[in-house]
């Protein structure tokens, strides 16, 4: 796959050249690229003299970061407490079933990712999916499967 | 009063009861004899002469064996002036053995750990089991007016 | 220095020392694998949990990890009380169960009495505990070339992207430290080759044997240390030789003087 | 503009009522998240519209305001019409024309957008009447869902940062201390530590660097306490913080924000510059000697990262693994330096004990445990929603008066508080009183604040289940005890959930607990087994019947159950396409039947079928 990458230093400049914005770079490279390149890992890592194992690291360590490209469209069920009494588990494996893959993958035509979530802190309209970033809440199995614009 | 090693290789007989006094003062836990941390070198000087020369480290002020050690496992004791490796903070990074500039620092092949000379306490048995006198433990005063030391660091420069 | 009493012994101990060094000088066995003088304490591997109480605390005890605590004035000390055993047994038995094939855990697993774990064996497992010795030299050393990625158990110690780290100088000191022996390296004469990299190890300018040194080594270390080149580039038994060489120059000269 | 001296607040604060008192009425919707999910935006633009095209005198744009999470967000949007109050729920854009026209000019109530009250069916016309409100007591929500949280005048009219004004000119930082330490405040992140007490440590140690860090990183599942302060009032927090700053000498201050929760970043980003702006933050606050700034970190997905050592590695942009506290991070913290780490509702509580004196804020709540507490009140509960509520009420209240009861009348068999730290407390201990000790001396602690109501529709074997994946996906994977432990906790739990346990796994569980608890490094794992032995404490039953009977007596655990169709079923075919296993067929209009041999047990049927025709047995 042949990626721009020329916006990624403008990105990395929009913040405090310091170690402590590291998580906020790669944040925002992500929201950029929907994932984090390896070569943007090597960019942030030069540019705020971090070694690059660290940010390997923390790019792996923390659950919002994905080195593995992802769809356009992006999934996230929500499985707190307040959603998995509520349910959510069924709408996850609903949600599973109409796309063709687990939780944590991306569906071969790259349209969708589907990603389950610890709690969103919507926990009043449990159980709740949030489909590029909007949230959809008091869902039933029927109802999740609409959030999908499939058959 | 600190005392220095003294050698003087003409008076070495090669009996190498000093390795053997040494392997045996740092014996293993299990009572297995370690590896000496003297030598005793035998060079052919000509066709008719050997030379036998019980090598042993220096104590260097500035030990390059130290600076090197990226974890400081060799540290001075204070008490008997010796320069000691401990292998509790050794990581046998294999740098010190490698930068000695005389050799005196090498590896246990069973423990892979480096050794060197720790003075036994302030009391080299090296010393105590010399038959020949070739090596001695003498004031500092004493060794330095004998110390050849000096002269090998001359040698060293002009080369 | 401190007052404290461990396994009923009163003991003194300097100030600011961590509580298992004090024990260990006592020659009581206690089980660290995280541990490593030449890095900071990390108290992964909790083995060397023991239990501390104090005359005040009215029979209250706490559990602490002894390579992390640093001793205190009127510290009450149990090494082997039945609870620590209990905690020490229970974290053989889960690593028996996360690493069943490693010879060191299998050997230590036996000594507190636990043959199989009584757990769920994970056949698969490795032999990485996760102590963490190997990315903390790694970093102490200022290469960083290997770091944890992940987390929890899916948790491991790699190179980013699982490939050839450009700041791995093949020091090795990573497989030297690791408790289990899990990071392993080849060395094949003057190659050697640790995580996905391979070196050429300099050879001893006389006599050819291996130094066990990679030129990546020698120039950030003799940089770093500003010591002499040339320094790092015989075996000891050729400098030893020198050395006689010289010796045998001195005396040949001071003969002639006479 | 920038605030100098008591005077020019004063000022600011005049003016801004001044202004308010143009405005015959005020609309404000809420714009928390959860209102925002049904459709609050589209409201707001379209009271906007419509007004543009009626002009109506004694109101305007700034009178419509999208405040921060009135905290009923089940009845969302909401829309609130001042002075009177009146209390519309579910609104919907097509109804906004009807409220201008009828309410805003004409005052006129229109009945069928108010609330009705599910006991008894009546239309309840104000919001302060509600059984949700009436009952609360809120003094960290007060201004939530009556300002708007983007507007920093809009915080100064309703008399902030007098608290900041007063405490910095008329006291000195130990007075601000000694204040804070006579209110009794605790620590509401969960631990419920003294807060005076902690300020002062961090006060008394020397050093030339200190910080002030607010932990924003709530981490529990069904807890949105922290996430509605800081969208609804974030100057509340900003202020508490700079008290703290000014009371222990700090200079930096961090603010650490779930990046799950983007809303609550853009409102904090905006508060810390307009503070800035008008000099609240920066140098010489106030015109004083007094200077410091606070920053935003973000967080990005890790429940660990919510115990202060992580937290503050990942403040610094570090892997955010625990360290040992033998040395507590007040004296010993963010870059090795002192620091004050308080989480969002504790730094919130903060301007109103300056402002009205520790004396009236001790008088509130319980002798040990003061003040007020916030909760999630979420799960099987009718009125689900963001909750203040003095400390030492009882659960009962809460659940009952506050929370309306159970949805359907079902009976209430677990309440679940303190997140996977906490534990589940049965019917026995509702008249329990909430307070940080006596939960924690019942199984349970207050934890931040999630409260999780469960009916006899939960299994509480599978509730232990839950809370134990999350947490072996949550273990930083550091020590050994919390990283295997746990795990293997959790699969003799999933074991008893397959029908495959024995006693034996119950003895098992609990001296493996034991020593997770004991032997863990950090917070999570040594209160990681908490859900597993309240639950082993309380419903033990329960997993007998799942070990002797092989039975899941509330229809979770998928290998314990069957689904069936009985006679009621219509054959109206809902069920048939969300079942993913393809089991159940039948004719339109005819009695269904699941194939057992196909079906997986996933209850897709049983939640959409509206007949309640499936059964699960």
């Amino acid at each position: 796959m042949c990626q721009d990458f020329s916006r990624l230093p403008e990105i990395i400049a929009r913040h405090r050249q310091s170690s402590e914005s590291l998580i906020m770079i790669l944040q925002d490279i992500q929201q950029e690229y929907h994932y984090l390149p390896p070569e943007a890992l090597t960019l942030t890592a030069e540019t705020l003299a971090v070694p690059l194992s660290k940010v390997a690291s923390i790019a792996t360590f923390y659950n919002s970061f994905s080195l593995k490209p992802r769809g356009k469209n992006i999934v996230k069920v929500c499985l707190g407490t307040a959603c998995h009494i509520r349910g959510a588990r069924l709408i996850q494996d609903q949600l599973e079933h109409k796309l063709g893959i687990s939780a944590g993958e991306t569906t071969s035509d790259s349209e969708y990712t589907l990603e389950a979530v610890a709690c969103v802190g919507a926990c009043a309209m449990a159980p709740v999916v949030i489909v590029n970033e909007k949230y959809h809440g008091s869902l039933n199995v029927n109802k999740a499967a609409k959030l999908l614009k499939r058959k | 009063m600190e005392n220095r090693f003294h050698v003087r290789p003409e008076l070495c007989i090669a009996c190498k009861s000093c390795e053997l006094a040494c392997a045996f003062t740092h014996s293993s836990l299990q009572g297995q004899p370690g590896k000496s941390r003297i030598n005793i070198k035998v060079i052919k000087a000509d066709e008719s002469r050997l030379i036998n020369t019980p090598l042993i480290c220096l104590q260097c002020d500035e030990a390059a064996c130290a600076t090197i050690c990226p974890t400081n496992a060799l540290q001075w004791n204070l008490e008997t002036g010796a320069l000691v490796h401990h292998d509790l903070r050794c990581v046998r990074c294999h740098l010190c053995v490698a930068a000695c500039p005389f050799g005196n620092i090498y590896f246990d092949p069973v423990t892979d750990y480096p050794v060197k000379c720790d003075l036994c306490d302030g009391d080299p048995m090296c010393v105590k089991f010399c038959p020949s006198g070739a090596i001695t433990w003498l004031p500092l005063t004493e060794a330095e007016v004998n110390r050849i030391q000096p002269e090998i660091n001359e040698e060293a420069d002009t080369d | 220095m401190v007052t404290l009493t461990i396994n009923g012994k009163q003991i003194k101990a300097p100030a600011g020392e961590m509580l298992l060094e004090t024990i260990r000088r006592q020659d009581i066995e206690i089980p660290a694998l995280c541990h490593h003088a030449a890095v900071e304490p990390f108290g992964a591997c909790r083995l060397c949990t023991v239990e501390i109480t104090r005359q005040s605390w009215d029979g209250w005890k706490n559990y602490v990890t002894s390579c992390l605590f640093p001793v205190e004035e009127g510290l009450i000390v149990q090494t082997h009380s039945s609870e620590v055993t209990r905690i020490r047994c229970t974290i053989l038995d889960l690593l028996l169960a996360s690493s069943p094939n490693s010879r060191v855990i299998q050997d230590l697993a036996s000594e507190y009495g636990i043959l199989a774990s009584s757990y769920v064996v994970d056949a698969a497992g490795d032999d990485c505990i996760l102590c963490g010795l190997c990315t903390r030299v790694c970093s102490e050393l200022g290469m960083n070339a290997i770091a944890t990625v992940e987390r929890g158990r899916l948790k491991k110690v790699d190179t980013p992207f699982s490939e050839p780290s450009a700041s791995c100088i093949g020091c090795t000191i990573c497989a030297q430290v690791c408790p289990t022996g899990h990071i392993r390296f080849e060395e094949r004469g003057l190659k050697r080759k640790i995580w996905y990299k391979e070196f050429k190890l300099i050879a001893c300018s006389e006599c050819g044997r291996s130094l066990k040194l990679t030129p990546e080594m020698k120039q950030y270390f003799s940089e770093r240390q500003q010591l002499p080149e040339d320094y790092l580039e015989q075996c000891a038994d050729c400098k030893q030789k020198q050395t006689v060489d010289r010796f045998n120059r001195i005396i040949d000269r001071s003969e002639e003087v006479i | 503009m920038c605030i100098k001296n008591s005077r020019q607040l004063k000022q600011v604060q005049r003016d801004f009522l001044t202004r308010d008192k143009q405005f015959t009425r005020k609309a404000l919707i809420c714009c928390g998240t959860g209102c925002l999910a049904n459709g609050a935006q589209a409201i707001v633009d379209e009271f906007r519209i419509v007004m543009k095209k009626k002009r109506i005198t004694g109101f305007s744009f700034e009178a419509v305001r999208s405040t921060g999470c009135h905290g009923f967000c089940e009845q969302g949007p909401l829309v609130i019409i001042e002075p009177e109050g009146i209390f519309y729920t579910k609104v919907k854009t097509s109804q906004v024309t009807d409220i201008i026209d009828t309410t805003i000019r004409k005052g006129v109530v229109i009945e069928r957008l108010l609330f009705t009250n599910p006991v008894d069916g009546q239309k309840i016309t104000h919001y302060p009447e509600v059984d949700f409100f009436t009952h609360q007591q809120r003094i960290v929500l007060r201004n939530l869902g009556k300002i708007a949280p983007h507007d920093i005048k809009e915080y100064i009219g309703n008399g902030g940062y007098a608290a900041l004004d007063k405490a910095l000119r008329r006291m000195q930082p130990q007075e601000v201390i000694d204040e804070i330490s006579r209110s009794g405040l605790r620590g509401r992140g969960g631990g419920g530590f003294s807060t005076g007490r902690k300020w002062q440590t961090c006060a008394d140690v020397e050093s030339e660097m200190r910080y002030v860090v607010c932990n924003g990183d709530e981490g529990d599942p069904g807890a949105f306490m922290d996430r509605s302060i800081m969208e609804g009032d974030p100057h509340a927090v900003l202020e508490g913080m700079i008290i703290a700053a000014y009371a222990v000498g700090a200079n930096q201050g961090y603010i650490y924000v779930r990046e799950e929760y983007p809303l609550a970043v853009i409102h904090v980003q905006k508060a810390i510059e307009d503070c800035r702006e008008i000099g609240l933050l920066g140098k010489n606050i106030f015109g004083t000697e007094f200077s410091f700034d606070i920053r935003i970190a973000r967080g990005a997905g890790a429940f660990v990262c919510g115990e202060s050592s992580a937290l503050m590695k990942s403040v610094a942009g570090e892997v955010g693994e625990p360290r040992a506290k033998y040395i507590r991070s007040v004296v010993k913290g963010l870059y090795d330096q002192p620091t004050v780490l308080n989480n969002v509702e504790t730094y919130a509580n903060v301007p109103i004990i300056i402002d009205k004196g520790a004396n009236w804020y001790c008088k509130i709540g319980t002798p040990k445990s003061a003040g007020t507490k916030v909760f999630s009140l979420v799960g099987k509960v009718r009125n689900t929603g963001l909750i203040e509520v003095p400390m030492g009420i009882t659960l009962r209240r809460i659940i009952f008066d506050v929370g309306g009861g159970i949805i359907d009348d079902r009976p209430f068999k677990a309440v679940q508080t303190g997140g996977p730290s906490g534990g589940c407390l049965p019917d026995s201990m509702l008249d329990l009183p909430v307070d940080f000790d006596t939960l924690t001396a019942n199984g349970s602690m207050m934890g931040s604040g999630g409260m999780i109501v469960m009916d006899d529709l939960t299994c509480m074997v599978d509730v232990a289940r839950y809370f134990l994946e999350f947490l072996v996906k949550e273990s930083c994977g550091k020590c050994v005890p919390c990283r295997e432990g746990l795990y293997q906790l959790h699969g003799l739990v999933q074991k008893v959930c397959a029908g495959q346990g024995s006693e034996q796994d119950l003895d098992r569980m609990e001296q493996l607990s034991e020593v997770i608890v004991r032997g863990s490094l950090c917070g999570l794992g040594q209160s990681g087994p908490n859900p597993l032995l309240s639950t082993l404490k309380y419903f033990r039953e329960e997993y007998l019947e799942h070990i002797l009977h092989r039975r899941c007596p509330a229809g979770v655990c998928r290998d314990l159950i069957i689904y069936t169709i009985n006679e009621k079923c219509t054959g109206c075919g809902a069920c048939v396409k969300p079942c993913a296993d393809v089991a159940i067929t039948g004719e339109k209009k005819k009695l269904h039947v699941i194939d057992q041999d196909k079906c997986t047990q996933c209850g897709a049927c049983m939640a959409v079928c509206n007949f309640d025709a499936v059964e699960v047995h």
